[in-house]
């Protein structure tokens, strides 16, 4: 931060910062050509899944900006955003209005888990993230409640391919024939054999677009001074805690959006665990491509979905060729994608506790010239 | 009247409703054609296997660490020590032994580890700790596939590398403690054997915290500004507290296994954290004080809830909202102690 | 040039906090333009005058005041802070309320953003405005060159040097619509002497202007420099008000510290003898946020009680936490002739020091755990104390029936009042709270026991007992007692010698008899003309 | 308080999307039966082979006493059917519009439907 870094310095400070980045192009670079995979098979499948995840992934945004750090709650977004699908299958509303209708449905859902969340997270100051991970668990228990239970009974859901035998509660996959890759197909377009989803990508570039614009408004800048120093964002009269809930509420039903768009581009629901692996997907993605608790910037969010899923598509085939062990492969993904997280962390905290130093040390200022020129 | 409100307010809301709700599901087993006999010995069996997992919270909660979710670091080097012990073939109460001693030794190394990395970074040690333990476990999980194991009880079948997901302690050393001087009433099987260790783990845990060290390390978890003033190092104290925590995690599981009969290996150690936790919390504990008490009120009321849900819930709504329950208190629980105003942890 | 028209007038303002009485008929005019110096002790008053000024929540909520307040021939009663900023009174604080990420535009204009409309408003709410960044950058700059200083605007306030951060809280304050007064506490405190001028060329530039201004400080220099007019506060009163011109700074200190010349001196200083050099001190820095010592050299003697005095923020309180390794110091240090290793707080407690902490509920005690716990807890881990051990030493067990022995034996010396030695410390009131952490210091039998603000808090007759005890502490067992306190006439009371801090370092050492406004000369920081340095006996 | 007019106004916006998204979006399964079936005194006998295009899209052949099931989108659609005896040589092609409520599932006898003149014809099925 301070100008008269060396030149060796600044380089050790970008390395640093940029660690998390760096190690994982090192790791994809290693594990590309062990995989065996031809290139525009590997072009191909980074652009789905660029329009499947960076939705996902943008939406995690807000919450750092707003100084929250990972929003770990965005699980909550993600069943909004499966209820929808739930109902439109049910209602069998297909194609585009399908979707939108869905999109909807989770709104006010995300909105009132976003509030919630919000105000929870309010309560646990200093403690949001590990509040918000756990909440997720928590709702999770009560959207299973809700799913398994009153869907098909109290909540009037009818087809028969979704409900289970038993009369109520909904099976654990859906086929969202319905509604499979619409957004995607929406605008085709393909060059060579390589078909890119422009619909899908418009729709990211519009969520680009408003958070760019939304950075400029009055409520980003609100974010961006409670990030920095509550109690001072306070005494200048910004309501810390509603535009923190509000950041929550943004997420979430952007989550749920996110969701939608990622469902639709798989083709199928499964209803009781995709929730929980996009959280945790998307986090490692924010924090791979160089994102901190603290920053984030739209480019972290591109370079980290490209770099995680080039490892989540590589690494099984390489653990295959390497140790002839398909499972370690598998192993391996989650082992990276979990241990990228803890090392973003670590290195994260480590460093804020390093740059609280720095700070007392220059607010020593005058005394250190002061200091006795020779210690007897 | 204001006696009740009295004890309400000591044991404090959450224990009262759920206390209730478990005395209820007790009451209500006869008419729901359940045993009361047989539910009653699920739960003290249960309160056994647990136990020691959720004393193992209680150093690093003094100590001001928080909630430990890295237990699963002290979970693998409890599977590591068995699996290794079976490997050498001792069987019966020696391999008990050395397996303990094996995973004492390495859960001393992880912890110290692992507390020397939670004291750098002091505040966020819970998120933190999830993702060491979440990635340690991804990483055991090559390992087993990896490690040179030989024993046939142990490796897959077919190619013979790799373990299996599950092995059983048939031969070895199954259920060596729950049926020392095991005492049958009737159906009703009394595992003396385990509340005795249960009961010499606690012991030694209450009597740590009445050493030196131990008082010291109360001190750091409720003021470490205090501590450091009167000469404790406090970085010290919270390492040796991660340790113990980690020690106590690894023969937590070697008994919980000798009882279930079992070693789980792989992605088990996941699901060994929360109810710990939750246990804990259930039985009072804040999140920078925990007391033997709380853990025995903790898991008698986690475990009996386990048990009895299934049980009688699914003959009166004919549903298994059991597993749902599970998830419902035990995570609401930590969501309750995480929003607790406590004094600001400063390094 | 100072105009007739008055701008604010406070008519016989008075204040009693739970009974005491912090205020009484303090009545001052400040007219359009003209600067008014606030001057006096730390506890005079100044702090509360000014809460009452800003109708700061704290006065509610403590009963109110009488009094009027008339600002433009209106009386005005703000029920809080954004009440009085409307009116046009903008504050200052000591320590900045600024946003480290932030630009210095974007600071000035925290919260009030100049903002540009967009549909979405009329559903979403104003707050979806956009920033109008080009307006911000002018409205900042017309503010910055109103100070007369050059302020790099895009320059984040985080890498700033400490003068500019006080000139872009100053502009901020500028930036209101209707500017009328600006109170500044302190701002020279942290400024270097070069700043501190460039500070004083732009606060006339706003008096000329037409701003009135309120200037706090404890430098007398600034103070005759500055201002207009001065009005000096003592234990709540007006004690004088005059123009600047009439007065000087011996005068103002005079005003500032003396109490009336025949206060009674009860028993007569016995000549103590006082053995060789204990404690040696030699250029302590000490890096407390608030209290920071820059450069502190000073001998205590064996047997003598010296006070370490000063207005609050100058350092004084880091001295005994920077020896006793609490927080990061540096220099050299001789206790008993042996070099002290620092920043390791077991290390000073070995060599034979203790210390009752200022911060009582913050360092001083484990609120939760029982007194006996409390009182025992230092000794037993610095001296092995109360421990019984088993196994060859190996398992050392918390004696407890002799620290509840303990805990009794110190409740009866200091007569602390309470249900039992197991009663949780934190059921207890401030003064026998104090008595705990006395009892946790005398039980380490310290040969230096340093003690900072003893008295803060607690009741007049727990005062006197405290200071008593360490009275008779000092000559029963001959402990030497470094006394920190920031109310002079309890250390005159006490002490042999008295050093003064100002700024982080020693203005000068008194013997405890000294004339007052000498001590209230090295306090207005006038280090300079009275440096003569009285060596005790 | 003219913002909660808007947001009142925005919020009737929602839903009125909301259901025209519904109404767009509504897939019907229609099942087109060929058996012989009477109807309150009248049999209408099922032809031998019918050919049913929905909209101009391929042709479907079904025989007798089978059945085809269509998921049409929207309201109105054009039906085309062409009767054949066994060996297939086309006997009458019959063209029809067909307008269907918001019910998901509609079955339709096409032997009636056949004898019925309407040029424009109403289905209605079970909303589930």
């Amino acid at each position: 931060m301070s100008q008269n870094l060396t030149f060796t310095e600044k380089l050790k400070n970008f390395f640093i910062s940029n660690a998390v980045p760096i190690l994982f192009v090192v790791i994809t670079l290693l594990a590309v050509p062990v995989s065996g995979f031809s290139a525009t098979y590997l072009i191909q499948e980074m652009i789905t899944r660029i329009g499947r995840n960076s939705f996902l992934v943008l939406s995690l945004l807000l919450p750092i900006l707003a100084g929250m750090g990972l929003n770990f709650g965005m699980v909550l977004g993600a069943m909004a955003g499966q209820i929808g699908l739930i109902f439109i299958t049910d209602w069998s509303i297909v194609g585009i209005p399908g979707l939108v209708l869905a999109m909807l449905i989770s709104t006010p859902i995300s909105i009132l888990l976003g509030i919630l969340c919000g105000s929870v997270l309010n309560r646990a100051k200093g403690r949001e993230m590990a509040t918000s991970y756990i909440l997720g668990f928590f709702i999770n228990g009560v959207y299973q409640l809700v799913v398994l239970y009153f869907m098909g009974g109290i909540i009037p859901v009818k087809s028969p391919s979704l409900v289970l035998s038993r009369g109520y509660g909904i099976r654990n996959t859906i086929a969202l024939d319905g509604v499979r890759q619409v957004f995607d197909n929406m605008i085709p377009l393909k060059i060579g054999e390589i078909s890119i989803p422009l619909g899908t990508f418009f729709i990211i570039a519009l969520l680009c677009l408003f958070i760019l614009w939304f950075r400029k408004t009055k409520l980003g800048q609100d974010m961006r001074a409670i990030a920095q120093d509550m109690k001072v964002a306070q005494s200048a009269g910004i309501p810390v805690d509603r535009t923190r809930i509000i950041s929550i509420v943004i997420s979430t039903v952007l989550a749920g959006y996110g969701q939608i768009i990622f469902l639709q581009n798989m083709g199928t629901l499964s209803t009781y665990n995709s929730h929980d692996q996009t959280g945790v997907f998307s986090i490692a993605a924010i924090l791979i491509g160089g994102a901190t608790v603290s920053r984030a910037t739209i480019p972290n969010v591109f370079i980290g979905v490209i770099l995680f899923h080039m490892m989540f598509v590589v690494s099984p085939m390489a653990g295959k060729n390497l140790i002839g062990q398909a499972m370690l492969g598998e192993y391996f993904r989650q082992f990276i994608s979990y241990g990228i997280i803890a090392i973003a962390l670590v290195l994260h905290a480590w460093r804020r506790q390093k740059d609280k130093e720095m700070e007392r040390r220059s607010l020593r200022g005058v005394k250190a010239e002061k200091q006795p020129q020779a210690e007897k | 009247m204001n006696r009740l409100r009295q004890f309400i307010n000591k044991a404090g809301w959450p224990r009262v409703i759920i206390g209730f709700f478990l005395l209820s599901l007790f009451v209500a087993a006869p008419f729901a054609k359940v045993s009361l006999a047989v539910s009653l010995k699920d739960t003290l069996v249960r309160f056994g296997m647990n136990g020691v997992l959720v004393l193992s919270m209680v150093p690093m909660v003094q100590s001001g660490c928080g909630l430990n979710f890295g237990l699963p670091l002290g979970v693998i080097s409890g599977l590591l020590g068995a699996v290794t012990t079976m490997e050498m073939g001792i069987t019966g109460v020696m391999g008990f032994i050395t397996a303990i001693i094996l995973s004492c030794a390495i859960a001393a190394v992880l912890g110290w580890g692992y507390g020397k990395m939670l004291n750098r970074v002091k505040g966020e040690e819970m998120v933190i700790s999830t993702y060491v333990g979440l990635s340690s476990v991804m990483f055991m999980c090559m390992m087993w596939l990896v490690l040179p194991f030989k024993s046939p009880a142990m490796v897959w079948g077919y190619g013979g590398s790799g373990l299996r997901t599950t092995i059983t302690l048939e031969g070895y050393w199954f259920n060596i403690i729950d049926n020392f001087l095991a005492i049958k009433i009737g159906d009703f099987t009394f595992p003396t054997g385990l509340f005795i260790f249960f009961a010499v783990m606690a012991f030694l845990v209450w009597a740590f915290f009445h050493t030196k060290t131990g008082t010291a390390m109360t001190a750091v978890g409720s003021n470490p500004d205090f501590a450091r003033a009167s000469g404790v190092d406090v970085n010290k104290m919270r390492t040796i507290s991660v340790i113990i925590s980690t020690v106590l995690g690894a023969v937590g599981i070697l008994v919980y296994q000798q009882s279930y009969g079992f070693i789980q290996l792989y992605t088990s150690p996941l699901f060994m954290a929360f109810p710990a936790v939750a246990a804990i919390l259930l039985g009072g504990a804040s999140v920078h004080k925990a007391t033997i008490t709380n853990v025995i009120v903790g898991t008698i009321l986690f475990q009996g809830i386990l048990t009895m849900t299934p049980s009688v819930i699914n003959n009166f709504l004919k549903t298994d909202l059991s597993e749902v329950i599970r998830i419902i208190v035990s995570n609401g629980m930590i969501v309750y102690a995480l929003t607790r105003k406590t004094t600001k942890v400063k390094s | 040039m100072v105009s007739e028209q008055v701008v604010l007038k406070m008519e016989n303002i008075t204040k009693d906090y739970y009974g005491n009485r912090v205020l009484e008929n303090v009545s001052f005019e400040l007219k359009k333009g003209e600067i008014l110096g606030l001057v006096g002790e730390n506890g005079a008053g100044k702090s509360t005058l000014m809460n009452i000024l800003f109708g700061m929540s704290v006065i509610s909520e403590t009963g109110g005041y009488q009094g009027k307040v008339i600002i433009d021939g209106k009386e005005v009663n703000f029920k809080n802070a954004f009440d009085a900023l409307d009116a046009g009174i903008g504050m200052v604080h000591q320590e900045f309320s600024l946003i480290p990420g932030f630009t210095t535009i974007e600071n000035i204009m925290l919260n009030r953003e100049s903002l540009k409309y967009n549909f979405l408003v009329e559903v979403f709410g104003s707050r979806l405005k956009t920033l109008d960044r080009v307006d911000m950058k002018d409205r900042a700059e017309k503010a910055i060159s109103a100070l007369g200083v050059k302020i790099d605007p895009n320059m984040l306030v985080a890498e700033m040097p400490v003068g500019h951060k006080q000139f872009t809280e100053i502009a901020r304050e500028l930036d209101r619509k209707n500017m009328k007064i600006l109170v500044l506490d302190e701002p020279t405190a942290v400024l270097t002497e070069s700043e501190a001028d460039i500070l004083i060329q732009s606060l006339k530039r706003l008096s000329d202007m037409g701003i009135a201004i309120i200037f706090i400080s404890h430098r007398l220099k600034e103070i005759i420099d500055v201002c207009d007019k001065i009005l000096v506060l003592r234990d709540g009163k007006t004690v004088m008000q005059s123009p600047a011109k009439d007065t000087s700074i011996r005068q103002i200190a005079q005003w500032m510290v003396g109490r009336n010349i025949e206060e009674k001196k009860d028993e007569v200083k016995n000549e103590k003898k006082l053995g060789d050099t204990v404690l040696k001190v030699e250029n302590l820095w000490v890096d407390m946020p608030g209290e920071t010592v820059r450069d502190v050299s000073f001998e205590v003697r064996e047997g003598e009680i010296f006070g370490i005095g000063g207005l609050a923020g100058q350092g004084k309180l880091g001295i005994p936490n920077g020896i006793m390794g609490l927080y990061e110091a540096g220099g050299r240090i001789e206790v008993f002739g042996k070099k002290l290793e620092m920043n390791a707080p077991e290390k000073a407690l070995k060599a034979g020091m203790a210390f009752v902490a200022e911060d009582r509920r913050g360092v001083g005690l484990l609120l939760e755990e029982p007194i006996d716990w409390n009182i025992s807890f230092t000794v037993m881990q610095t001296q092995n104390k109360y421990l019984k051990s088993f196994i060859g030493g190996l398992v050392k067990w918390r004696d407890d029936k002799k620290i509840s022995e303990l805990a009794k034996e110190y409740i009866k010396i200091l007569d602390i009042k309470c249900v039992d030695e197991k009663q949780p410390v934190q059921e207890l009131s401030g003064g026998n709270q104090q008595k705990i952490c006395l009892a946790k210091a005398f039980a380490v039998n310290p040969k230096i026991l340093f003690v900072s603000e003893p008295t803060r808090g607690i009741d007049i007759g727990a005062k006197k007992l405290v200071l008593d005890t360490l009275k008779q502490y000092n000559q029963k067992y001959g402990t030497t007692i470094i006394m920190t306190s920031s109310e002079l006439e309890e250390l005159r009371s006490i002490c042999d010698n008295i050093a003064i801090v100002d700024e982080g370092k020693v203005a000068g050492i008194l013997p405890a008899t000294a004339a007052t406004e000498d001590f209230g000369l090295l306090m207005a920081g006038k280090v300079d003309e009275s440096k003569e340095k009285v060596s005790a006996q | 308080m003219k913002r909660t007019v808007f947001i009142l106004i925005l919020i009737a916006l929602l839903v009125l999307l909301g259901v025209w998204m519904f109404v767009l979006g509504r897939q019907r399964t229609v099942v087109m039966r060929n058996e012989d079936i009477d109807r309150h005194g009248i049999t209408y006998e099922a032809a031998q082979i019918v050919g049913i295009s929905f909209d101009g899209a391929a042709e479907t052949e079904i025989t007798y006493d089978d059945a085809a099931v269509f998921y049409l989108v929207g309201s109105s659609h054009k039906l085309k059917l062409r009767v054949a005896d066994e060996d297939g040589n086309t006997l009458r092609v019959v063209e029809k519009t067909i307008k269907l409520d918001l019910s998901k599932n509609i079955t339709v006898d096409i032997p009636e439907l056949l004898e019925n003149k309407e040029e424009v014809i109403k289905l209605t099925g079970k909303m589930w």
